[in-house]
């Protein structure tokens, strides 16, 4: 058994109003970051999980997500292993 | 024979005694039932109470959906009892899928707390048959993330099969000046189509004590007396 | 004489060492005496924590010693966590205020929520339910980026943390002056309702007993948080961070419930919240409350990271943590009380009987300080107290040359976001949850009904510091006559007050002078209303390289509703209701007025006096008013005066669909200054709104009372005009325009909040 | 200039309580995830950013982090540019 670091992102499905995202994009423009454009803003969850393999981890990290970790009504999610 | 409301407390809810005490003023016998229980003890009707279920933490409802209790909900819900959810409440039922779309954080990102106006637009539901269609109800909102959102096929079905049972408009049954919430079309409260399941954002258990002046959400827990009388 | 050994790699205590804990020569040679030898640093930490002015009142005890503490109302005064007056049928109400000013200044967000926790920690400990939240608040003006950014963190953070527990907030101020720039002030009060024989003391009893600790485990935040509540804000306090401490209000809820719990089944001895130097103070005030010691065992803490040494663990801050006094068989039902809630409890110590403070850490004593003399034994100052120069010349100073334009003034004190609606403040504040509200914010002060009853209390919390600024007495004499007149206007006789007094740095003469003399003036006032001081919290050092904040004792009260059917609202209700003055209108002086300070930007002059015997006549003849059902509005003139509290009124409440008009004849007043009849801030005046036919009523009822009342108007149209007529003029506004200047002046200024981090 | 995909993610500072963070490990392990450990949650911010190079865009992007994306007193921060 290893232990890995596992990096989830959940964020808001595409095509779905992102009232946080607009707010921080209206923000960063209104500070003089005009580069800035397209921003999201969703969840940044970080684990550590036990398992044989690396990919076994994300197997069980994606189960995580489908059960808890992101809301399939509005989210969509991304896993990342490390290591 | 008097009514049974199981009141589910979950760790975090904090307008369970607002409930149990509308439910008693409607004249049933009211209890608790904590969330690890699996026994809703001869319940006639369950209400998922308002509050902040484990902190509302990742996302309201998340995980209160799978407390043990949920499961005999979702069994007693299935068989037709009538099952009501405010505010926290309403979450935990999208979330468990109980209910369709999703409650997200507010448009206007900060939690709203004020009275609202409402218009009754279903009333053949298990707990709004005491309305009548196009009533103007006044009760209080306070929530963070309150913002009704369906795809627009399950929105469509929604409002095509008339699941939704309140909708927010003016105080004083106008337009509405601003929006609450950035609902989508404004949409408060909807039910399943059988009508046993309800879930709304506002508060009729801040508006039923006629010593508070307010008793327009009273006829949420009145009309379960009638829901069941038709079902005996 | 007592032994102890440093904890293995523990520094040794030096000079140094000394100064950064923030203790001077003489109160460390006091701890070389007491212990007759050199303190561990476990030792010297707890001294820090415990003779922090935040602990310790060292140098405001016997100021405070000179407030009216007793009453028949009182069951418990001050120096329990909460006060506590005796309501009808059994009930009573415990409440108190408390100061997050320093946290909330490096963090805002949380600094306001964990502020929030502890207050309600304060209130649930004993024994009482917490039934409503107030908050009194302080900024620097909203022009600037850095002060919005403060002002939208702090409102967020009280209203999370409230919110999630579930406890509705009924009230509060918030207050934008040039004073607070680099020191914002954030109070919180709490008030919770109980049954008289549930009232349960933080007293350690019973050798032998067991001392338990409940909540969250201990980690490395907050470390020496009393004795950073204790010194000037700097650059240095921007480099502590680990001192920024993160509330969990879930977990708060569940201690709330599971102390409640405990009481209620009696299975608890002693139990005090962990807030300030955490387990350390709340073990020692305990033991010496109850005259007993106690042995603390640092192993048996639950720590939320591993290698925390006894001194992080006893001065940690983390939030939300109780500190349990048990006799060893009820052991187990309190932890089956704890698991039910999903809660961690954890046997730590025990009571002895040789009155020792012990801290025990991998078998060795690490700390062992006489427990009384280590609660008592810290030194008092008397500082020096001297009314500054500059004062006394503002107060000689002329009045400022103005060509007074009514019309517009009125708008402008309307568009100032000190006297403009607060909504959007209480807006993200649930107001009415627990079902209990019959008055949230937006009015004068806050009502809620007690469950299963039919009566109510009220309350407010108040502070005029522009006031205080120029005379603290009467400033301190004003705070407590407006908070009483809120609570009377309602309907609700004042029963009592907590108070928060926030001045800077008291070693300065000029600032002991405005603690000791406001604190005069709340004493005189609370005596002469018998509205005792049942407890309160002093905040010093408030003070920022710009200079010490206005001087901020801000007052706290409780009232009694005795039937919630007689409660009267603030604004108008009625088109044909008459409108009358009560109160002397002889008393035109500016000084310290919002015209003056907000249109004028002049903050000086002389300030009309309160007259004490006539404030409570007023407060006696509101409630004999509304307990007659005489009164359809009832709102006090402060901030703005006469004008502004009319305007108020006319605009309605924060949801009202619309506005009244009125029209107001003042020139029976007499004068020619149309300014000071307008705008001074005179004490003992209230805008009553009564249907027709009842002023004859109203009238004989104020002649029995010693009131003056006349009648001055009319309430007019929906969505009518407020017009004014005066000996020497004329002025007309239309109220839905007053309406939008009145509400919109907040949100317009915080409409772009997220930008404002960027000056953090 | 080209147009960098930017991921930001902003996590709890260590040391600091994460209580969102405990109750998601809490229901994972409730939920039979025993493997999952030390969960923290922060946010996950996606933006475009227009730069001349990668590193430039990283440094704009770390910018508007100090300025807005993070706060610095409990926070830290990560940037990753795509491509
Ligand atoms: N920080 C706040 N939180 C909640 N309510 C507030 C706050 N600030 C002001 N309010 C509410 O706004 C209303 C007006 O406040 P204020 O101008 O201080 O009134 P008054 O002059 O009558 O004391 C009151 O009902 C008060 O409770
Ligand atoms: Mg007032």
């Amino acid at each position: 058994m290893t232990t890995f670091k596992v990096h989830v992102r959940v964020v808001p499905r595409a095509g779905l109003l992102d009232p946080q995202g607009q707010a921080v994009e209206h923000a960063l423009t209104a500070l003089g970051f005009a580069e800035a454009s397209g921003v999201r803003v969703g969840k940044a969850i970080e684990l550590a999980v036990k398992a044989d393999s690396k990919a076994a981890a994300e197997a069980r990290a994606r189960a995580m997500c489908d059960k808890l970790l992101a809301n399939p009504v509005t989210e969509d999610y991304l896993v990342e292993v490390e290591g | 024979m008097t009514m049974k409301v199981a009141v589910v407390r979950f760790p975090g809810s904090n307008c369970d005694d607002d409930s149990l005490q509308s439910a008693a003023r409607a004249g049933c016998k009211a209890y608790y039932v904590w969330h690890r229980d699996t026994d809703l003890h001869g319940a006639d009707v369950v209400i998922l109470p308002g509050g902040f279920s484990y902190g509302d933490y990742l996302r309201s409802g998340a995980i209160a959906r799978f407390s043990p209790v949920m499961q005999s909900v979702l069994e007693f819900a299935k068989q037709g009892g009538p099952v009501l959810g405010i505010c926290n409440g309403f979450q935990i039922l999208c979330e468990a899928g109980m209910l369709p779309g999703a409650l997200m954080r507010n448009g206007r990102l900060s939690f709203v707390s004020r009275p609202v106006g409402l218009k009754v637009e279903r009333t053949e539901t298990a707990f709004t048959s005491r309305y009548a269609r196009g009533d103007l109800l006044r009760m209080p909102v306070a929530h963070g993330e309150g913002r009704f959102t369906a795809d627009a096929g399950t929105l469509e079905r929604i409002e095509g099969d008339g699941l939704v049972v309140v909708r927010y408009v003016g105080l004083d049954g106008g337009p509405l000046p601003e929006t609450i919430n950035g609902s989508v079309n404004e949409i408060a409260g909807i039910s399943n189509a059988a009508g046993n399941v309800v879930g709304l954002m506002p508060h009729p258990d801040r508006a039923s004590d006629p010593a508070l002046g307010n008793t327009d959400g009273l006829g949420f827990f009145t009309s379960v007396l009638d829901w069941a009388a038709a079902k005996r | 004489m007592t032994i102890a050994h440093p904890f293995p790699g523990e520094r040794p205590v030096t000079a140094e060492v000394v100064k950064e804990h923030n203790l001077n020569e003489l109160e460390y040679q006091r701890i070389v005496a007491m212990l007759e030898r050199t303190p561990t640093l476990t030792e010297l930490g707890i001294f820090s924590a415990l003779w922090s002015e935040h602990c310790s009142y060292k140098h405001s005890k016997p100021i405070l010693k000179t407030f009216p503490t007793q009453g028949p109302q009182v069951l418990q005064g001050p120096g329990e966590n909460a006060g506590v007056l005796g309501l009808p049928d059994g009930w009573a109400v415990a409440f108190k205020i408390e100061s997050h000013n320093h946290p909330s200044a490096v963090e805002p967000y949380q600094g306001a929520a964990t502020g929030v926790g502890g207050i309600l920690r304060d209130v649930f400990t004993m024994g009482a339910r917490p039934v409503a939240v107030l908050n009194s608040l302080r900024f620097g003006p909203l022009d600037s980026a850095r002060n919005r950014y403060l002002f939208g963190g702090v409102v967020k953070g009280v209203g999370d943390y409230g919110n999630c527990v579930g406890i509705p907030t009924l009230g509060g101020e918030v207050t934008f002056a040039p004073g607070y720039s680099g020191n914002p002030l954030v109070n919180a009060m709490c008030v919770g309702l109980l049954r008289a024989e549930d009232l349960t003391l933080a007293q350690a009893h019973g050798v032998g007993n067991l001392l338990l600790t409940m909540g969250s485990s201990t980690g490395r935040d907050g470390i020496h948080g009393a004795s950073f509540a204790s010194e000037d804000l700097s650059e240095k306090s921007e480099a502590r961070r680990p001192q920024v401490q993160v509330g969990d209000p879930f977990t708060e809820k569940l201690l709330l419930e599971a102390t409640l719990e405990l009481i209620e089944r009696r299975l608890v001895v002693g139990i005090q919240d962990m807030g300030a130097a955490g387990l350390t103070s709340s073990s020692a005030e305990m033991a010496a409350r109850g005259g007993v010691g106690v042995e603390l065992d640092m192993d048996k803490v639950p720590t939320r990271e591993a290698g925390m040494t006894p001194y992080e663990i006893m001065l940690s801050e983390s939030q939300e943590r109780m500190l349990i006094v048990a006799e060893p068989h009820r052991v187990e039902e309190i932890v089956a009380v704890c698991r039910k809630w999903e809660l961690d409890a954890a046997v730590v110590g025990h009571v002895t009987d040789d009155g020792m403070f012990r801290i025990k850490a991998g078998g060795v004593t690490v700390a062992e300080i006489p427990g009384q003399r280590l609660v008592d034994d810290v030194p008092i100052y008397y500082p020096d107290a001297q009314e500054s120069e500059k004062v006394v010349a503002l107060r000689k100073a002329p009045a400022p040359a103005h060509k007074a334009a009514i019309e517009k003034d009125l708008v402008a004190l309307l568009d100032n976001p000190s006297i403009a609606s607060k909504r959007w403040v209480f807006e993200q504040y649930d107001s009415t949850v627990q079902a209990n509200t019959l008055i949230g914010p937006g009015g004068d002060a806050g009502v809620l009904k007690v469950p299963g009853t039919d009566f109510g209390i009220a309350v407010t919390v108040d502070c005029n510091s522009r006031l205080l600024a120029l005379d603290p007495y009467e400033g301190g004499k004003a705070t407590v006559a407006e908070a009483a007149r809120n609570i009377a206007c309602t309907g609700a006789l004042p029963l009592g007050i907590t108070d928060c007094l926030n001045f800077g740095n008291p070693e300065r003469p000029e600032v002991f002078f405005q603690f000791r003399e406001a604190c005069r003036g709340i004493a005189d006032a609370c005596r002469a209303f018998n509205t005792p001081v049942t407890g309160g919290n002093v905040s010093l050092y408030n003070e920022s390289p710009t200079g010490a904040v206005d001087p901020t004792p801000t007052v706290g009260m409780v009232g009694l509703l005795e039937k919630l059917a007689c409660r009267t609202p603030s604004h108008f209700a009625q088109s044909g209701d008459k409108v009358l003055l009560t109160g002397p209108t002889a008393d035109r002086r500016l000084g310290g007025s919002a015209y003056w300070a907000l249109v004028l930007e002049f903050v000086g002059g002389e300030q009309p006096t309160v007259d004490l015997d006539q404030e409570l006549r007023l407060q006696k003849f509101l409630v004999a008013g509304a307990k007659a059902g005489l009164f359809r509005s009832a709102h006090d003139c402060a901030s703005g005066g006469l004008l502004v509290a009319a305007a108020e009124a006319a605009i309605g409440g924060p949801y009202a669909v619309h506005g009244l008009g009125a029209s107001l004849d003042l020139a029976a007043l007499g004068g020619s200054d149309d300014a000071a009849l307008l705008f001074s801030e005179g004490h003992g005046r209230v805008v009553l709104s009564v249907a027709p036919g009842n002023e004859a009523a109203v009238a004989a009822l104020a002649k029995e009372h010693g009131v003056p009342v006349a009648t001055i108007g009319t309430v007019g149209a929906v969505d009518g005009e407020l017009a004014v007529k005066t000996a020497g003029g004329a002025y007309r506004w239309p109220v839905p325009a007053l309406r939008t200047t009145y509400f919109n002046a907040i949100p317009r200024r915080m409409s772009h909040v997220a930008e404002d981090r960027a000056a953090v």
